[in-house]
């Protein structure tokens, strides 16, 4: 009876529990809290990315996409980078992610036909990204790190950021904002309609 | 468990960086491929900023992830249009039958 | 007229037949409700790096959940009971609610500033109940007296998490108020710009009841799904309509203190949630399965797409003129009154002032940019194939943004939550008797002067949506494109020139302040005259056409 | 950044924005306007490089050496720094004046040229496009002035490159144009793969690129004794210092159309002619020798050797070719490559100062003369036979007398007691001077003492209005040159003490053999045998007199005499617009070059002593002393050359009337007798025969040997394994019964078939097949990483 009870708590909260257990006693070092946070973001983080993997229709990748990015910045909020976690969230969940759907809407007309990979493919890709999944985290498992500093304060954040942009990082800066014109002006150029030939004596089609 | 370190977000990232390559190597429509890309450089960006927030560079990660993201909105803009254009000229939007330099 | 019967309207149709419907309706609210609370909850405690109480947040909030799901549950078994307890009590919980709002508005911002005063002197820990009476009763030797039940009280708002379940609850509700307030209210508008009543109806007093009853009317009507639409997206997009739409409350200042968060980044952190809750649009049209539904998805994104540009320049102008994205900050430098505010500081924020105003009526598809949902075009745009609690979800989200770009519109440009008066004016009675405390309190009260302002940018787009005919996608984007966008651009150049070179307080700066002071108050003094006109001579432009009865009536 | 550096990088800055300006705008521009808009873009420049050059002879040497504010990092590769800044000494000061000055007059000219030119090209004007090419030609050859870095001088040079295919190629739909412009680019690229591999190397020895830094490491690396310097390191008994020196200048050969690689330069004169202009007089051959300055100072004794060497045989095959031209571009272009012989024959033999003055010098009259050829060519309706050519002095007056300026010029007209001439005088004289020098020097000590550039240079700068005081110029060099590497190793310590401020700047010439170290060394000896160096002399002073023979040949046969061709004679006129550059150009030449040029030219000098090979030559202290009592330059190697060279112009100029006089029939008849000599001249002495010969030649013959291979080595193991599988097959179908064979075959074929598949699969243009690659290529690094270093 007991233990019923006991497996029918929603995972959360058993999380939850452990974590205000944890809270009196905890050593500020460890922030149980803030694990239980980044392991329920990480969760939907990498779950999505699965999700995208896993997929086969493109605007439920899209949306896995939405998970993804959404988590990566809730991820940024947690590291206190709050500005990019909204930037993030603009510029990515808000713009690029559109334009994705959008581009599907525009592309995906070709009903019935199933774009699917075959078996040997899946297969290699499989082990290439298992294989290269192992080596990183053994990598990443193997090295030692440097201890984390202090916890960085995100007030002041954006004015650094700011500061930096306009200072050490004022060319990058404005190449980036010429190539987003160059990108502009190529997007509007590659997307627009052929041009009616002189041969033509229709218009263009309705 | 309870200390979250650079190497959480590293393995995280490690993750997104794998699912991201899976998707593009396996997916045949061209926006698949887009959207592996997209995961590819979230990665990245995540490692950058988990470099940033613990390690020595100061808010030099973070500057680099707001160029990231904004060339991957460029990226994805100029590849939308490609991609329409693609699918104008191709009438599909497989990836694998723009196989050839010809329109 | 009929009254509206209870009996009448609901015991036929809740018969035994509907159990699994009834059912399904219980679900949807409570997966609904614990959707948008954990969402809110998590985004706000992981926006300020609070891990635990996001999860605890997330807990208690699967608790209230749970319990709106059985308050639902109860509505729904008991509908005829709820129905008469909702009739007879109509005019007090109407008023009630007014007066909550204002109480609820202004009473917790005192009790943070006392619990966060008495934090302040004992340093370190969490604060006993014990130093909390001992603080209350200025006697350090206090034990279990009467003021042990408010120390009882006061002791949970220390702890952030209390304060964050607090403020989901508070929002949760108020989003609920404000939607259903603001459809009825629609209602009543458009029915009174086309010389009709409106509902009049339900509950009595000029309908007032109406969203309530629509609101039961949807949590049972039959879940639909069309043949060959994407179940899952289907069922996933109102949430990601909604909850984005939640989110915007995050950051949103009622007050100074009365924030659920105040994020450094909280401007461009709203922006980003008016740009997230597109998506929801997108996928409905998509997994609608539907031509129109499509068509007014796509509508949606690039309508959206194309304004956040002139919304984004506009924002610019306060942020560049304060240097700050902090909402409070922006608050706090309008704090003086009437000419103080931003709006009123220069031409060129006067211009990024209405552009703002404008682009946030497309982001928010209200008319004459409401092309998504075209009636006369596609049906219902990508609503067409949505019915039940999930349309509702959406006219919450759409409606609670609207309310949220008004009040935006209030904090960036219109003093945010402080009075027009200036405040100078009240400065004598901020420390006198009583009374006049109370007098004071009423006349400069932020969350009142927030929520009226709010409310009375609301009603210009609700008036602006009935006076207005809809207009064409390509016009739609001629007047971002050619119109908008220079407009930001000259005002974003402007206003740099004018921060360059215009020292405060010179004449030039007095002279453009008072000219623009002059130019809203008359707008807001014809405004007020136009709607009193209206009112009192109601009887004749309502009586001509509703008296009549129809040919052959 | 000083005031100085600024106006300086403004006006490199303006013809980019002018190039920007035109490439976007210049359609709509219209035909008169965009070519104004490039005027005033390098007119804006040319006013700022004048202000700079105000404000540089207004300033003292520790103003000077204030101005400099750079270098600037750039990017950091590991440990080693690239950087920038403006290379800011007289040499840049003056060549961007030079440069700019000049652009003006051409640009001006070409508003007027291009006016009467058709310009559609599939009814789409290419108008602006012209004046597009000239702005970033302008922009990318001040760039590589102002460079200090070799790396940002090489990005410049590239560009250099580029701007003059597209300009030779302008008239692209002419096969002849466009080839001639694949040509010169191709040509250049062969000497800019000896150039980014002396680039290499420079990075590997010396780890800085930029001039004042390499300088200073090579410097000093000399001073260690460093296996850099050593013979035996090297290839073919050269240093790779040597080495270095040699591929660096291979960049220069082929910009300054040198010996080897000169033959794109005639072909060239397909551009329009104010490309000509520009090409030979301000930007692109003056590249090659600006580049050669300015790498002077890592060049060893033997790499100058090597220079001086291509320069004498380039001037000499030039000039011969040019007497039978009958092209007026082509004499011109020949005319050019010639003097550009003489200017590295001057780098060569240690006439550094030299060998600049007469780049800027010849950069005016060649300028001028090209100039007035385009009158003349547009004027004759495009006729550029100079056979048909005559007589033509009544109809362009100004454009005749202008021209006459540059043939005395080019021809080095003066007095020579008198010291009066024209910029090319005393250019050319002070090079074959330095040469007699070298040739002879070593003989005569004490005539030898009273010369040298660096000398030559505290005394002009004395004589002329040097706006320095002449106590600075000594303190300058002196300060210039650290006590330890005038002087081979060893040697310092034993001259220390007194000595070391009184220490002579580079009089290493007559006391080289007695330092050991530098015989160790084995650099400090003039390398090559005695009879080279009077070859080095010998042979130009012969060219001097060749000189002004075919261009007053080429003047006289254009403008003096009866009209040959009615047609074009009747046709002939001029227009103000482009006149007016020449009669500028014509001042300029006049007036400017020895008052103002020569002098700071020399100063830049200053700091070009540096170099431990060039004050090595020469022996300044004497020499200043000398001048510091204001006698004026009169020295045994100006002395010996009066005689020799001082009245070659006369010479020249009545051979050239006594044969051309009276028209083609003597030239006819001597051409006749001397038709073997004739002929190879005509045909350039078949350079372009040989190339193709042997290059063309070498690569079908390749093709061939690559064909012959494919086809019987190849294709005969195909066919003999074919064969082999039928014997197999045959023979296995006698033992085993058929079904077994046809499993056999069968799979055989599958087998074939998936391995084909699975080799084609990588190279079918499908991108996620070319990810899954990398992924994988990824992983193998990661997990070796991870798994592959566990001990």
């Amino acid at each position: 009876m007991t233990r019923g009870w006991l497996y029918r708590l929603p995972l959360p909260a058993l999380l939850a529990a452990s974590a205000l257990a944890a809270d009196g006693a905890a050593a500020p070092a460890a922030d149980p809290g803030k694990a239980v946070a980044f392991y329920l973001v990480a969760a939907v983080t990498v779950g999505s990315a699965l999700g995208c993997a896993i997929a086969t229709n493109i605007v439920r990748m899209a949306m896995c996409l939405l998970g993804t990015l959404g988590g990566v910045a809730l991820l940024y909020f947690l590291m206190s980078a709050t500005f990019l976690g909204v930037i993030q969230l603009i510029v990515y969940a808000g713009g690029t992610l559109i334009v994705i759907v959008f581009g599907v809407m525009l592309t995906s007309r070709a009903y019935g036909v199933k774009l699917r990979p075959r078996p040997v493919e899946v297969l290699a890709a499989l082990v290439v990204c298992g294989a290269l999944l192992v080596g990183l985290v053994a990598v990443l498992l193997r090295t030692d790190w440097p201890a984390a500093p202090a916890g960085g304060a995100a007030e002041g954040t954006v004015a650094a950021l700011g500061g930096s942009l306009l200072s050490v990082y004022l060319v990058p800066f404005e190449l980036a904002s010429v190539l987003l014109l160059a990108v502009m002006i190529g997007a509007a150029y590659l997307a627009q309609p052929a041009l009616p030939t002189a041969g033509d004596g229709a218009g263009p089609e309705e | 468990m309870l200390t979250i370190g650079l190497t959480h977000y590293l393995v995280l990232a490690a993750a997104l960086l794998c699912c991201g390559l899976y998707v593009m190597t396996t997916k045949r429509n061209a926006v698949g491929i887009l959207i592996g890309a997209e995961l590819v450089l979230n990665a990245a960006a995540l490692n950058l900023v988990a470099f940033a927030r613990y390690g020595a560079g100061g808010l030099d990660g973070q500057v680099a992830t707001l160029f990231v993201i904004v060339l991957a909105a460029a990226e994805a803009a100029i590849a939308i249009a490609i991609f329409v254009n693609y699918y104008r000229v191709l009438a599909t939007i497989d990836a694998d039958r723009g196989d050839t330099l010809k329109g | 007229m009929n009254k509206f019967s209870a009996e009448d309207a609901l015991r036929p149709r809740f018969t035994a037949a509907h159990k699994a419907l009834a059912l399904r309706g219980f679900v949807i609210a409570g997966v609904a409700l614990l959707a948008a609370a954990v969402g809110f909850g998590f985004v706000a405690g992981v926006a300020q790096g609070v891990g635990y109480a996001a999860a605890v947040g997330g807990v208690v909030l699967a608790g209230l959940t749970g319990a709106c799901c059985l308050l639902a549950a109860f509505v729904i078994r008991f509908a005829a009971l709820v129905g008469r307890v909702l009739l007879t009590l109509a005019l007090p919980i109407f008023l009630g609610g007014v007066v909550g709002i204002v109480v609820l508005a202004w009473i917790p911002a005192l009790l943070y500033e006392r619990v966060d005063g008495i934090k302040a002197d004992h340093p370190g820990a969490a604060v006993s109940v014990a130093q909390f009476e001992a603080a209350l009763t200025g006697n350090a030797a206090a034990a279990r007296g009467p003021a042990y039940l408010a120390a009882l009280a006061l002791w949970p708002l220390q702890f952030q998490l209390t304060r964050d379940v607090l403020a989901v609850v508070g929002v949760v509700g108020f989003v609920s108020l404000v939607a259903m307030f603001g459809i009825w209210w629609e209602r009543k508008v458009a029915g009174r710009m086309q010389s009709r009543l409106g509902p009049m109806r339900v509950g009595g007093w000029h309908g007032w009841a109406q969203s309530l009853a629509d609101g039961l009317k949807l949590l049972q009507k039959e879940d639909i799904f069309i043949a060959g639409a994407d179940r899952a997206l289907f069922r996933l997009a109102p949430y990601v309509a909604f909850i984005p739409a939640m989110c915007l409350f995050i950051a949103l200042p009622f007050s100074a203190a009365w924030v659920a968060r105040d994020l450094e980044v909280g401007l461009i952190f709203i922006f980003a949630m008016l740009g997230v809750g597109v998506l929801g649009v997108l996928l409905a049209g998509w997994a609608s399965n539907n031509k129109w539904s499509m068509l007014g998805a796509m509508r949606e994104a690039c309508q959206m797409i194309s304004y956040e540009i002139p919304l984004g320049f506009a924002l610019l102008v306060p942020i560049m003129t304060l240097g700050t994205l902090r909402l409070t900050a922006i608050g706090e430098a309008q704090s003086g009154g009437f000419h103080t505010w931003l709006a009123f500081a220069n031409p060129f924020t006067f211009i990024a002032a209405i552009v703002f105003f404008v682009a946030t009526l497309a982001s928010c598809k209200r008319a004459p940019f409401d092309l998504p949902e075209a009636e006369s075009e596609l049906v219902a745009g990508y609503l067409t194939e949505y019915s039940g609690f999930r349309w509702a979800l959406f006219f919450f989200a759409e409606y609670a943004e609207m309310f949220a770009v008004a009040a935006l519109a209030s904090v960036l440009f219109f003093g945010a939550w402080y009075s027009p008066l200036p405040a100078s004016w009240g400065a004598a009675w901020a420390d006198g008797p009583l009374w006049q405390r109370a007098v004071h309190g009423v006349l400069y009260s932020g969350p009142i002067w927030f929520v009226l302002k709010g409310f009375f940018f609301f009603f210009v787009q609700l008036w602006l949506r009935w006076t207005l005919p809809r207009i064409r996608l390509d016009q739609v984007m001629y007047a971002c494109v050619q119109v908008l966008l220079p407009l930001t651009m000259v005002a974003l150049l402007g206003n740099t020139l004018w921060l360059w070179l215009v020292r405060p307080g010179a004449w030039l700066a007095v002279a453009v302040n008072l000219i623009l002071t002059a130019i809203g108050g008359l707008t807001v003094v014809a405004m007020a005259a136009i709607v009193l006109y209206g009112y009192l001579n109601r009887r004749r432009l309502v009586g001509t056409m509703a008296v009549d009865p129809l040919p052959g009536g | 950044m000083s005031p100085i550096e600024t106006y300086l990088v403004t006006g490199v800055l303006i013809p980019l924005a002018g190039f920007v300006l035109l490439a976007f705008l210049g359609g709509r521009l219209g035909k008169p306007a965009a070519g104004w808009v490039a005027v005033l873009a390098i007119a804006a420049s040319c006013g700022l490089s004048a202000k700079a050059l105000w404000d540089w002879t207004h300033l003292d040497a520790a103003g000077r050496l204030a101005a400099r504010t750079g270098p600037y990092e750039w990017a950091r590769l590991g440990d080693t720094v690239l950087t920038v800044g403006v290379n800011l000494d007289s040499l840049t000061i003056i060549m961007f004046f030079m440069v700019t000055l000049i652009s003006t007059c051409i640009f001006v000219f070409s508003v007027g040229y291009m006016a009467g030119h058709s310009d559609e090209i599939d009814h789409v004007s290419k108008y602006h496009r012209f004046f597009t090419y000239l702005c970033l030609f302008d922009f990318s050859m001040l760039l590589l002035v102002i460079a200090d870095s070799l790396l940002l001088l090489f990005i410049s040079w590239e560009l250099v490159g580029l701007c003059s295919y597209l300009l030779i190629g302008y008239y692209f739909h002419k096969k002849s144009a466009s080839t001639a412009a694949m040509k010169a680019f191709i040509t250049n690229r062969v000497g800019d793969l000896g150039f980014i591999i002396g680039l290499g190397l420079v990075f590997v020895h010396l780890h800085d690129l930029s001039l004042a830094g390499a300088a200073a490491k090579f410097r000093d690396a000399w001073a260690a004794g460093s296996p850099l310097f050593d013979p035996a390191a090297g290839l073919l008994g050269l240093s790779p210092a040597t080495w270095m020196g040699m591929l660096l200048f291979c960049g220069a050969i082929g910009k300054s159309a040198q010996f080897p690689l000169h033959v794109w330069l005639p072909d060239a004169m397909e551009g329009p002619t104010p490309v000509s202009a520009l090409i030979h007089a301000a930007t692109m051959v003056a590249a090659g020798v600006y580049l050669t300055a300015r790498i002077f100072v890592l060049l060893t004794p033997e790499a100058q050797l090597f220079v001086a060497v291509i320069g004498c045989i380039t001037l000499t095959l030039a000039a011969l070719v040019a007497i039978v031209q009958t092209d007026i571009k082509k004499v011109l272009a020949y005319s050019t490559i010639s003097q550009l012989g003489y200017m590295m024959l001057g780098m060569g033999v240690g006439a550094w100062i030299a060998a600049l003055f007469h780049l800027l010098t010849h950069a005016f009259f060649k300028a001028l003369m090209f100039l007035g050829s385009g009158q003349v060519i547009e004027g004759c309706h495009h006729e550029q036979d100079m056979r048909k050519m005559g007589g033509l002095w009544r109809k362009m007056p100004v454009t005749c007398a202008t021209f006459l300026v540059g043939v005395l010029a080019i021809a080095g007209a003066g007095i020579p007691a008198a010291h009066i001439g024209l910029g090319g005088y005393f250019s050319k004289d002070e090079i074959l001077a330095v040469a007699w020098h070298r040739a002879y020097g070593r003989e005569d000590h004490g005539a030898a003492q009273s010369h040298g550039s660096v000398a030559q240079a505290n005394g002009l700068w004395r004589m002329g209005k040097g706006p320095t005081a002449p106590e600075v110029s000594v303190a300058d060099i002196d300060q210039f040159i650290p006590a330890s590497w005038a002087q081979p190793p060893g040697e310092h310590a034993s001259e220390s003490g007194g000595a070391a401020h009184h220490r002579p700047v580079a009089d290493a010439t007559p006391r080289e053999e007695t330092h050991p170290g530098a015989a160790q060394a084995g650099h400090a000896r003039a390398p090559g045998p005695r009879w080279l160096w009077i070859a080095l002399f010998v042979v130009p002073v012969i060219m001097a007199y060749v000189t002004p023979f075919y261009m007053m040949r080429a003047w006289w046969l254009t403008f003096m005499g009866r009209p040959r061709d009615h047609h074009v004679y009747d046709h002939a006129h001029e227009s103000p617009l482009m006149y007016l550059p020449l009669v500028v150009l014509a001042i300029g030449t006049f007036v400017s070059s020895y008052f103002l040029f020569r002098p700071l030219v020399a100063e830049g000098a200053v700091q070009m002593s540096t170099a431990p090979f060039l004050t090595m030559l020469y022996d300044g202290e004497a020499a200043t002393a000398e001048h510091a009592h204001g006698v004026p330059i009169d020295h045994a190697a100006h002395r010996a050359l009066v005689p020799a060279v001082g009245f070659a112009f006369v010479i020249g100029f009545v051979l050239a009337i006594a044969i051309y006089g009276r028209g083609l029939a003597l030239a006819t008849k001597l051409a006749a007798a001397l038709r073997p000599l004739h002929t190879l001249l005509e045909h350039k002495f078949y350079f372009d025969e040989l190339y193709g010969v042997v290059l063309v030649g070498g690569v079908a013959a390749l093709r061939a040997v690559s064909y012959g291979f494919d086809k019987y080595v190849v294709d005969g193991l195909v066919n003999l394994s074919g064969l082999l599988t039928r014997v197999a097959s045959w023979f296995s179908g006698v033992i085993l019964d058929q079904g077994l064979v046809d499993g056999l075959v069968n799979g055989v074929g599958r087998v074939t078939y998936a391995l084909g598949g699975l080799v084609r699969r990588p190279q079918v243009g499908r991108v996620r097949n070319y990810i899954l690659f990398a992924a994988g290529s990824v992983a193998v690094v990661v997990l070796w990483a991870a798994f592959g270093r566990v001990k």
